[in-house]
């Protein structure tokens, strides 16, 4: 008994022009960074078309969100970029707070910034490992994860989680940071520069490195903007916007940093950018650490997001539906003010932006996520075009991108 | 610039095209008809006093649970920022009744390419002048926008692409090892049409 | 499967017969054979959303899973065991399925996270509901993601499955 | 019973080399391993040694998959001859003075034709699968095959005019009166065209262009499983080894130990063989991976020049000393 052979993993397409052929990479490739779909038309090694197709992780969360509580919903966020998935719990409790006009105490908005630095540092640590995988420089990679893994440990110590934390809550965050805590974060500033030295020593002096990236993937400002790149993309090609900067939230208006700003706009550039990010945000934990505010991590009025106590539960639980009941309480009661509002943070691909639409019942009635990843999967055919199949790779390593995020 | 000003300077351009504006946690939305939608944008991104040179998100909204406010159906928001002046501003533009359809804006941001599309294939919402209005993230033979306030959270049908690969995935299942066969089935006619099926993707 | 009841050619399972007798040869013969199997597990990258960051931090130093002669390679066709990791949503469903028929047998599937198990919270359109309706599974490793120690779990648990089969080669040989 | 002591020669050359061959990769895991500050194998026997045995059992009974519209009859063949071009190599390298199994006058020669005709191989590997990963992998590895072999062949005239022979036992024999033994010194800049040859013709990092994971899956034996692919892999591994041995004899002084007393002439020539070994894994952990277009401009603009150069220098040197 044999069972049937599938076919080759990419079929010949008979073009009439004899020397153009198509390449189809992904969903299923190492180097699309998850399930990036790209379509080449090739000439030889040269990318003639190259049109990319995403989808291939779309889990709804925009529909899913407007079944949700604004509470219920920050999990989701979790698994966005789920890289970074701190930055994203962040993004998310600053653009509701701002919906619902709730206000957030000082000492939580440090705890925000510290792990939205970190958790800045760990996608950049990622960034950094698969970009120089893709490149084919393989231990850059694994001395890459230690560090993250350093991170990853203190991340548990401080929520018990390692990638998907739910840790911001609408008025603050959950758990007051530790002694113990505060103490390996030190330790860990304290080394961290060491590190990156130890990485610009393993590639920014190779020449190899060096052939693979300046003057590849060339975007000028104006591109980049029109684009709507945001991030270190953006930063790349000599455009200074950094939200962090621009529109401050949590406690970023109360440390000192600066932004890394590229001129050239190619590969090498950005590169250059994220390297100094990491050492830029290492700076702020470092200022976070010294300055930390005492007081409560939790703003007591943020309205209507908790369940009230047993006893007082005036509905019957519906429970046909997952979660109707909660939301049925906060339609009878809710006092949510009616409205919109986008709301942007500083992710580490990029700007992540939240726009809600509220209608006054517990759940949003629009959630809209801009995610950075979406844009700059986008911009992949304006970089890759005219070159080498090879660039084409390294480009896909440059925009930072992770897919959950980008198909939402 | 204040938002105020900003909302003023656009309603005496287009006094015909503004027919409301207002404020919401500091952030100032106007709203406009969307028949000249890309001329507003392009005032807003081209004049030296607004200098909107970032379009931060674009997003389609289904108005169908708040149409007594005197909206229409459905609406394309843009927000808008500009990096020197440091202002931002929210458009949200009425999307025409008869067809769903409004006028893209890919020709002021390149980068609105697939935030149109995404609006097409969750929405439904079609953008006149769009070089390649293709569903994306769903794939091509999904019927329905699930985004529309009426499409349920599971979706109606199942999508035929996964009945497919479901009755694929029974058929193969006899090749697996340690199958038992029924005791009524035949050996089943050798593989070649079946590899043909597989490949064909 | 692969007893003896008779003392002639035995039909051990549809279409496959066996000469009694042969086990004590066949036996040490099968062992050796899931020795081999269960100690040289090269999974495909089949990373999806959150679960293959963990996946791949299995893979870095801290975790290693070259330890277990465990090594990722990159096409279906060198691969013995899919890793499933994460949301398995309903248009890369015919990838999964395709990918899963590119590779040689034998094959197995390990279901990583609560997506890929049951389709954990996306409840939604477009989320299918386990990968268990597209392929077999063989292992599921449930959490959300797993630790990279719950993916070694799974793996050991795999390696402990392939210890205990018998004669899987004998269909293909 | 001449042909049969022949026959028992070459099984154990052949026992011998694959078990090297086995072993190169759990030295490969190892190393990469600690320098990427893990441990490398460890579950498989004593720190994981039993781990090439149960990959080489593994492979073995894998089902091998022909895909339907590959061209059967090369698709089959090509792993065959890349692994017997790169056995035949062996036949031809003298492991100890007298140790070898073909001594022939064109040894040199054997070895460049061989390495050649195992890149058939891989050519024919990536068209007969008749998809295009495989078929862009095949493309790559005859350019740069065909590029490097130049730059390799050239690098070793220098070492041809100075010993006089293609015999790769006289050619060892011949190093013994140069400086330190070995031609390293005299042949320096046809040393460096032929570690970066080597690599090239290896498809090693940081010229592993027709197998790069991340661009093309895994190049030419994308769709190869089970042995076919394993004959793929224990043929690369062989091609390390032949070529280490090849710089070994031409520059480093094949069998000969550093000291006047030679206490096991093999033991040298495996040692260094698996000093170069040890570079090629060391490079394979450090370097990222060229471009195409610029590993072309290397070879064509850079190693052939060079080893041009070193023609004309030994010429002239061995005209006024020699």
């Amino acid at each position: 008994m044999t069972r049937p052979i599938s076919k080759t993993i990419n079929v010949p397409v008979a073009d009439g022009d004899g020397d153009r052929y198509t390449l189809r990479m992904g969903p299923q490739h190492p180097a699309t960074h998850g399930v990036l779909r790209v379509d080449l038309e090739l000439d030889g090694e040269t990318i003639l078309k190259c049109t990319p197709h995403v989808g291939y992780l779309h889990r709804g969360f925009e529909k899913l969100a407007e079944h949700r509580t604004y509470a219920q919903s920050l999990i989701l966020t979790d698994r966005l970029d789920y890289i970074a998935a701190m930055s994203n719990n962040v993004g998310y409790c600053v653009a509701v707070e701002k919906l619902l006009g709730v206000s957030c105490p000082m000492r939580a908005k440090y705890i925000r910034t510290i792990v939205g630095e970190m958790s800045r540092l760990c996608s950049h640590l990622l960034w950094l490992a698969t970009h120089a995988l893709d490149i084919g420089a393989m231990t850059v990679f694994l001395y890459c994860f230690r560090e993250r893994e350093i991170l990853l440990d203190l991340f548990e110590k401080l929520c018990g989680a390692r990638l998907t934390f739910s840790y911001t809550r609408i008025g603050g965050v959950r758990q007051d940071v530790t002694a113990d805590f505060m103490s390996e974060l030190q330790r860990f500033v304290d080394i961290f520069p060491s590190k990156v030295s130890d990485y610009e020593t393993l590639i920014d002096t190779n020449r190899i490195w060096l052939k693979r990236t300046v003057g590849i993937g060339v975007l000028s400002a104006d591109e980049a903007l029109s684009l709507g790149l945001t991030g270190a993309c953006l930063r790349g090609s000599g455009v200074d916007y950094d939200i962090r900067k621009h529109r401050p939230y949590d406690a970023y208006d109360q440390v000192d940093f600066e932004v890394p700003i590229g001129a050239d706009g190619d590969i090498y550039a950005r590169y250059r950018c994220r390297m100094e990010e990491m050492l830029q945000s290492n700076k702020i934990l470092q200022q976070c650490i010294d300055q930390l505010p005492p007081g409560p991590i939790f703003n007591d009025d943020a309205p209507d997001l908790v369940m009230p106590m047993q006893g007082e539960r005036k509905i019957e639980a519906d429970t046909t539906t997952y979660g109707s009941g909660l939301i049925k309480f906060i339609d009878e009661h809710g006092s949510h003010p009616v409205g919109d509002v986008y709301v942007s943070t500083e992710v580490p691909k990029g700007e992540l932006g939240f726009y809600f639409i509220s209608d006054g019942s517990g759940h949003p009635y629009r959630m809209h996520i801009r995610s950075p990843s979406f844009i700059h999967i986008g911009a992949i055919p304006y970089l890759a075009e005219g070159g080498f199949i090879a660039d084409l790779i390294a480009n896909i390593g440059t925009l930072d991108v992770v897919l959950g995020e980008c198909d939402r | 610039m204040e938002s105020m000003e900003i909302a003023k300077r656009l309603q005496a351009q287009f006094p015909d095209e503004v027919l409301d504006a207002y404020e919401h946690q500091g952030q100032r939305a106007v709203i406009v008809s969307g028949e000249k939608i890309v001329d507003i944008l392009r005032w807003l991104r081209d004049d030296s006093l607004m200098d909107f040179k970032h379009l931060m998100s674009l997003c389609a909204v289904d108005n169908i649970k708040r149409m007594e406010d005197g909206l229409l159906r459905f609406e394309i928001v843009y927000n808008l920022y500009s990096i020197n002046k440091k202002h931002s501003i929210r458009i949200r533009a009425q999307v025409r009744e008869a067809d769903h359809s409004i006028d893209t804006v890919t020709t002021l941001w390149t980068g609105a390419d697939w935030l149109e599309r995404e609006c097409y294939d969750l929405m439904g919402i079609t953008f006149i002048g769009h070089p390649d209005m293709r569903r994306i993230l769903l794939p091509d033979d999904w019927e329905g926008h699930p985004l529309r306030k009426e499409y349920p959270l599971k979706g109606k049908e199942e999508w035929i692409g996964l009945t497919k690969i479901i009755e694929k995935a029974e058929e193969l299942r006899q090749y697996s090892f340690g199958y038992k066969k029924p005791k009524e089935s035949t050996k089943s006619s050798e593989s070649s049409e079946l590899t043909d099926k597989q490949g064909n993707d | 499967m692969g007893k003896i009841k008779d003392v002639d050619l035995v039909e051990i399972d549809d279409g496959v017969k066996m000469i009694p007798g042969a086990n004590a040869v066949l036996g040490p013969l099968n062992k050796i054979v899931n020795w081999g199997r269960a100690g040289s597990i090269w999974p495909m990258t089949f990373g999806l959303a959150c679960c293959a960051i963990e996946m791949m931090d299995a893979g870095a130093s801290t975790n290693d899973l070259d330890r277990f002669g465990i090594i990722f390679r990159a096409s279906p066709r060198q691969a013995d065991c899919m890793i499933v990791a994460g949301t398995l949503t309903k248009k890369m469903a015919p990838v999964l399925r395709r990918v899963y028929d590119q590779m040689p047998e034998p094959r197995y599937v390990l279901a990583m996270g609560s997506c890929a198990c049951s389709g954990g919270v996306f409840d939604t359109y477009s989320v299918t509901q386990g990968v268990d309706t597209i392929v077999p599974v063989d292992v599921y490793i449930p959490g959300c993601p797993p630790r990279p120690e719950a993916l070694i779990e799974g793996l050991l648990k795999l390696q402990k499955k392939i210890m205990g089969e018998e004669f899987r080669w004998s269909q293909w040989r | 019973m001449h042909v049969l002591i022949v026959f028992i020669e070459i099984l154990v050359l052949f026992a011998v080399v694959m078990l090297h061959v086995a072993y190169a990769t759990y030295f490969e895991r190892k190393i990469i391993g600690h320098m990427q500050v893990r441990l490398g194998p460890m579950q498989q026997g004593w720190h994981g040694l039993l781990q090439p045995i149960a990959d080489g059992i593994k492979s073995f009974f894998k089902e091998d998959i022909v895909p339907a519209q590959a061209d059967v009859l090369p698709f089959r063949a090509a792993p065959i001859i890349c692994l017997t071009a790169m056995m035949a190599a062996l036949a031809v390298l003298p492991f100890a003075s007298g140790w070898v199994l073909a001594d022939i006058n064109i040894g040199l020669l054997f070895i460049f034709a061989m390495s050649s005709l195992a890149s058939y191989g891989v050519i024919l590997a990536g068209w007969a699968t008749n998809s295009k990963y495989t078929f862009l992998g095949g493309l790559r590895s005859m350019a740069q095959v065909v590029s490097y072999e130049i730059s390799f062949g050239l690098s070793l005239v220098g070492v041809m005019m100075l010993s006089g022979s293609l015999n790769l036992s006289k050619i060892v024999e011949a190093q013994g009166s140069s400086f330190g033994g070995m031609y390293l010194f005299p042949q320096i800049i046809a040393f460096f065209v032929f570690c970066v040859a080597m690599l090239a013709e290896t498809n090693r990092v940081p010229f592993d262009l027709p197998e790069a994971e991340t661009e093309l899956v895994s190049g030419y034996c994308t769709e190869y499983s089970g042995m076919r692919y394993a004959m793929f892999f224990m043929a690369e591994y062989i091609g390390m080894m032949v070529m280490a041995s090849i710089g070994t004899i031409c520059f480093l002084g094949g069998w000969n130990g550093p000291f006047e007393v030679a206490f096991f002439p093999p033991f040298w020539f495996v040692f260094k063989i698996y000093i170069f070994m040890f570079v090629f894994i060391w490079i394979r952990a450090t370097m990222p991976r060229y471009r195409y277009d610029q590993l072309m401009d290397i070879g064509w603009k850079l190693l052939i020049p060079l080893s041009l150069v070193n023609i004309v220098l030994t010429g002239i040197v061995k005209a006024f000393v020699g």
